[in-house]
């Protein structure tokens, strides 16, 4: 394997040439996957494992992967000069996450040979989208907490499942997932879980939509009942789960930023928003005083995130800080976002109670956009554990009590409403 | 609410929270009511009317008439059940047309408050010109043409516009704020439709383009009828506030459940000082929300000096704590809090949007300081 | 003690023929006890004591304490009509708090009749100006915590005194304090407290003025030095100075509305201060709307603040909530004043950075104000308490564990900086 | 501030560092400064012009010079110190003043900043029209008689108005914006000392009645001083909220300190989670109020296109923070936190002063809000 790896400067040519000959525009449907209805979303399902395998039969499929594996073997720089000529371009969004990372990255670094050659390259064709079953009903931040259950058969040395896990993205037209279960009830809550792999679309999965209160159903819930997973698909050891659970975690936040995703350079992801001028000129009121201090302290905090994200980075590279400063930046993000949404609910004024079927953004849809925007204090972990994390691990105070350290999970409290 | 009631009252509420949990209950809500192009079933309305629910600000010879001799603080008892139970249902703008319409002669208007009393007719109150605007600002003109009134202008979001056979439109004219009683099929009126952030509160604009109505559609003076829209505002802010006190106490009241049920790392939540500090000052801003809203009912009930502050105090102080409340129940429960999985959005939607009816909290924090500079200025 | 108590109106009568034939009009320094120094305000104190001695003499001090230690026999009630009648007129202010109550209202409570004899009469006669020593440098909201200690003299059964109390108001000119000092080290820290009656001026007893950043210097400290207490000056039991100090807090809390205090209704305490449309005017923004929101805003917070007390208050009388109910009030007062502070400062801009010597309120004094805002959030209760009370108490959350419970004094963590 | 700084950088830094501790602790200025009528001696602001805090802004041609070639970065760097003592002097107004003097050719101007230079003369900003301001709301006239320019009107706080020599005054003309430099013995100039907020610094109102300079007095054409006033502003941003995080810095670090040394019910205040959150909040802001802070500067020292709505991004946001969390540092000391006791009131003044100088958050949102409104009219 010790052959010459392709120049970056080659490849990015060889990249261009091949994207213009073969890939159309970027699509609305590529920034925010949203669909009119679920027919439409398995057209647009169905022609992204289309571009996928068109990727992968033009070469381009996997940059980072391993050749044996269906991959390319190239670098990180390969991939950000072919998404930077992917710049423009339509690409298969619905693979770059979680199907890239964290699932496929998880497998990458802890599956079995085997495991790799059945999934890899199948992921690579375009043949398996993967979703990622970490969080529970009821289960909260406490993602080690986890009581989804595999009980070992000693007949055959399969694994039956039982338990149930939410809020995972378009499970209902997903291939496979990864699921954190538990294995052993008789140690400490991080010393008894086990990663597995299972098919989605089977008959012990019953899957879920569940309706946001704006009518999104993206996020889904799924019921295990006796599902059968061989020994074979289970991933890293045999009560060390969190060992894989940890690394997936790390897999799951670097997300687009992750080497194995292929996406253009220069997305802006969700949908195309009206400004606080914008909403402000609608609703009468842009020579308001007081509405120009609201668009002004927007547009400020707006500036402040962006140089405080440049901060962190920056203090990172030159050593300073520790990584938990990460956790800063999401306490500021939530806190922020939840401003300017008030802020631009405030701007639109009476307005803001309806809207017509025509309207997509402008005064009428920032009452919905309010009554969503705590969803940026609690996705991707809660503003409330952030500020854990930055008291106990940046500042140094002392760490919460906590009713789980020590006990077997069995005997840790879990409440009136949880078995 | 207040803490001691008469009996005519307790069984006043009673009835109406009887009424609501057995016709509009939440499960009901989630499934067919939402889907509704009204929210409600006319009969649903009519059984309601019977029970009360447009008579409190009407006079007896009118055929209204109240339980304590204080209309506002009786439909705010009513007004805080709706909050309750996230109820469907006109009841701030039928109760606010059927006090601009009582005392007054006119066949017009005593046939429409007539239906109104008995659930008939639904009637909405088309503001288009309000106390916080410059006359420039307002959206809907009204001015003279030999003797009929002639209406332009849009506005939204009118509540239940689509359902409304009457609309008792404000409007500036040349002379002041005038007001006249249109019905829905009046030539040159169109309703549009909205989606809205309440499931089961319906809302549309309305477009007058050379809207006709003869002077005796008049409701009040022509251009003289700033003093009764303030008044017809302060019932709206009783009735708007007293439903968000009621939508804020369930909301509390179902976190503060989650607070103790769910266990976390081993610990019920309710036990993070850092979440029972929260839920302190969520506590400290309902008992405060209570005050001011029971306040208000009962300076807008008594015709008190001071109903205008109150009721702009209490419609901006809850504008501005009952939605902060109701999010911050929603941080507490996660992203269950924003799903169908659970009730606590019923109870966001109703906060968020009476935040916007009859006046923003910015808005009536204007009206509060031109009271307070007038006040000055005298003194 | 039979005899007939004087009714109400013929009393409210002979007041008011009184007081007009003996008290002048109120005066500025009877509201605010601010002085331009401290030999106006020795001036101000005898006056005080002056006007005490008018009142007993006139047969009208101590209305509630009882005839044979000076007082008048008579009740609240009678109490109200004095304090009616007395309007709009001059009355020793300095008398009321501490030295009525929390100070004469805990020595009638516990008190030997000997220490009552002592005391009571000479406070009425304008002979004794009375301190309450409770809190200790860095005691924080930890009032049981004290480690003032006294030790007993075996030889004589005399205490000994050494310690140090903190933000006792004037306590330079005042005659006498009570404190609560520890007496057993080896139990819990409620169980080994007890109160002691102390003459302040004498040589054992330091007192130094604390200066606030704002000039004022009325707090002060004490330290005391071997400071000899006979056991005759011990309030209450041995070790039992908790039961003694609950309700000292409770006679605290009571404050002017003690039937043990005389002062005329209608005061309005404090400095008269410029209005939120005064501060507008003079800053020339009573035009912008945005000012106009801040106005608006701070009225509201007033009428809201005023409305929750007179729920409260109703809700007592009509025995719903428990009376943790207060610190509901307490948390609201708190952060309604600290908005209000900050929304002076905002209409005031620029203005408030300086004021001229002439300037007793307006704009300029706005950063004064502001920059002593929390104190509104840390005086008789911190909010952070408050919280807790609220949490615990009212909505039954559980307590947090704390590190002194069931441990003796002496090995209750005390951290690097104390004792 | 910056994670890595070059060494020439880090020298002047700890030079001035090391200056400051030496000449103005918090235990002089809590004794003898703060009764001081200046708040400092001429030779301490003559040494710290030795060590170049006058000259960061001015070319090499006038004798001035940074040490990295980002004078406002360099300046950054010693406000910043400035805040960390809470140091005194007019080291804000006498680097407007100097930045607006350089490469004027005339000799007034050239003398005037020579003596600011070395530390000599004191000159002060008297901003009596400001850019958030309408030409109606300037509170100084400049107006042509002949050759001659008539100055009109009273402005405060101007910072070390008792001690300036000289005045930049910025008034509104017919024609537009207008600054001239003018000497404080100037007939028809007064000055009235004021108490202010902050222990060392001082304030005067300065007055002009039909002050009289000649046209050679001038800086910047008649009537298109906007565009130089705007970048004043800038610069002067840059210090004020370098200083502020210096401030921030300083309180938080000693409140943290006594977080884990004090202990009340047998535990550290800082392992209540109550206490502990708020402790994060803060420390988000402080990284935040870090961030925008070393972004203004840079910005404004490269004249980035995003130079103006990055100071005023950075002024109005510390300006809402600093204080704010200065606030929750005295709240977190309980009431020692407002006393002499300690000196936690040294970096709440400094915040707070820093909020109004040059433009309150308030003004500086607007600012923004206007570039934005033209951008977005513009695209």
């Amino acid at each position: 394997m010790s052959e010459q790896i392709e120049s970056v400067e080659t490849f990015r040519l060889r990249a261009r040439e091949w994207i213009k000959a073969n890939l159309g525009p970027i699509q609305p449907f590529d920034l925010t996957q949203d669909c009119a209805d679920d027919e439409e979303e398995l057209v647009a399902v169905a022609r992204d494992r289309a571009l996928q395998r068109k990727l992968y039969d033009g070469g381009f499929a996997g940059l980072c992967f391993p050749k044996e594996l269906g991959g390319q073997g190239l670098t990180p720089e390969h991939n950000r000069a072919f998404n930077e000529e992917l710049a423009g371009h339509e690409y298969p969004s619905r693979f770059t996450v979680p199907t890239f990372t964290p699932c496929a990255a998880v497998i990458m670094e802890f599956g079995t040979p085997e495991q790799k050659l059945a999934h890899i390259p199948a992921i690579l064709k375009g043949e398996e989208f993967w979703a990622q079953m970490l969080s529970e009903p009821g289960g909260g931040s406490d993602v080690a907490g986890a009581t989804t259950s595999a009980v070992r058969d000693p007949a055959t040395g399969d694994w039956i499942l039982n338990g149930a896990k939410v809020w995972t993205s378009r499970a209902w037209w997903h291939d496979w997932g990864i699921v954190l279960a538990r294995t052993n009830w008789n140690v400490p809550k991080h010393q008894g879980l086990t990663v597995f792999l299972m098919p989605l679309q089977q008959a012990g999965v019953e899957i879920r939509r569940i309706e946001r209160l704006n009518g999104e159903t993206e996020a889904c819930e799924e019921f295990m009942t006796d599902v059968r997973i061989p020994d074979s698909d289970r991933v890293g050891e045999i009560d060390g789960g969190w060992t894989v659970g940890q690394r997936w975690m790390f897999h799951e936040r670097m997300g687009h930023n992750s080497p194995y995703v292929t996406q253009p350079v220069g997305l802006s992801h969700g949908r195309t928003e009206a400004t606080p001028v914008a909403i402000a000129r609608q609703a009468g009121r842009i020579d308001d005083p007081a509405a120009q201090e609201l668009i002004g302290e927007s547009r400020a905090l707006g500036l402040v995130a962006s140089e405080l994200q440049r901060r962190l980075a920056s203090g990172a590279a030159a050593g300073k800080g520790n990584t938990d400063m990460s956790s800063v930046a999401r306490l500021f993000r939530g806190m922020a976002n939840v401003r300017q949404r008030t802020i631009a609910f405030d701007l639109a004024g009476a307005g803001a109670a309806g809207w017509t079927e025509e309207e997509s953004d402008g005064v009428g849809v920032q009452g919905m956009e309010f009554l969503m925007r705590q969803v940026s204090c609690i996705g991707g972990g809660t503003t409330e554990i952030s500020r854990n994390v930055i008291a106990e691990r940046v500042l140094g105070m002392p760490r919460e009590a906590s009713g789980d350290k020590g006990v077997a999970f069995r005997d840790v409290p879990r409440g009136p409403k949880r078995s | 609410m207040w803490h001691v009631l008469t009996s005519d009252q307790e069984l006043l509420r009673d009835t109406t929270a009887r009424f609501l949990g057995d016709h509009v209950p939440l499960s009901r809500q989630r499934k067919d009511l939402r889907r509704d192009p009204a929210g409600f079933d006319p009969s649903y309305w009519r059984s309601g009317a019977e029970l009360g629910w447009t008579m409190l600000l009407v006079g007896e010879e009118d055929g209204g008439g109240s339980v304590s001799g204080r209309g506002a603080v009786d439909l705010a008892l009513i007004a805080y059940e709706f909050g309750r139970n996230a109820a469907p249902g006109p009841l701030v703008d039928c109760n606010v047309v059927a006090s601009a319409l009582t005392g007054h002669a006119g066949d017009l208007q005593k046939g429409v408050l007539g239906e109104v009393l008995t659930g008939g007719a639904i009637a909405a109150s088309v503001l288009g010109h309000a106390p916080w605007q410059n006359p420039g600002e307002a959206a809907i003109t009204i001015r003279k043409q030999g003797d009929d009134l002639i209406i332009d202008g849009t506005l939204r979001p009118v509540e239940s516009a689509k359902q409304a056979g009457y609309f008792l439109v404000t409007g500036r004219s040349e002379s002041g704020m005038t007001q006249v009683l249109v019905p829905a099929d009046a030539a040159g009126l169109s309703v549009t439709g909205l989606r809205g952030i309440d499931v089961t509160r319906r809302f549309g604009a309305v477009s007058f383009d050379g809207v006709r109505a003869p002077a005796s559609a008049l409701v009040g003076e022509y251009g003289q009828a700033g003093a009764q829209v303030s008044r017809q505002i302060e019932n709206a802010a009783v009735m708007l506030t007293a439903e968000a006190v009621g939508a804020m106490d369930m909301a509390f009241a179902m976190t503060l459940d989650w607070a103790f049920d769910r266990y976390t790392f081993g610990r019920a939540l309710a036990s993070y000082q850092a979440l029972k500090h929260r839920f302190a000052d969520m506590k400290s801003w309902l008992e405060a929300s209570h005050a001011i809203a029971d306040a208000a009912a009962e300076a807008v009930a008594d015709q008190s000096p001071l109903a205008a502050e109150k009721a702009s105090a209490a419609k901006s102080y809850i504008g501005e704590q009952g939605p902060e409340l109701a999010q911050d129940c929603v941080q507490l429960h996660g992203g269950i809090g924003v799903t169908y999985e659970h009730d606590l959005h019923f109870f966001l939607r109703r906060v968020s949007l009476n935040r916007l009816l009859y006046g923003t909290p910015a808005e009536h924090r204007r009206l509060l300081a031109k009271i307070q500079i007038e006040k000055e200025a005298a003194a």
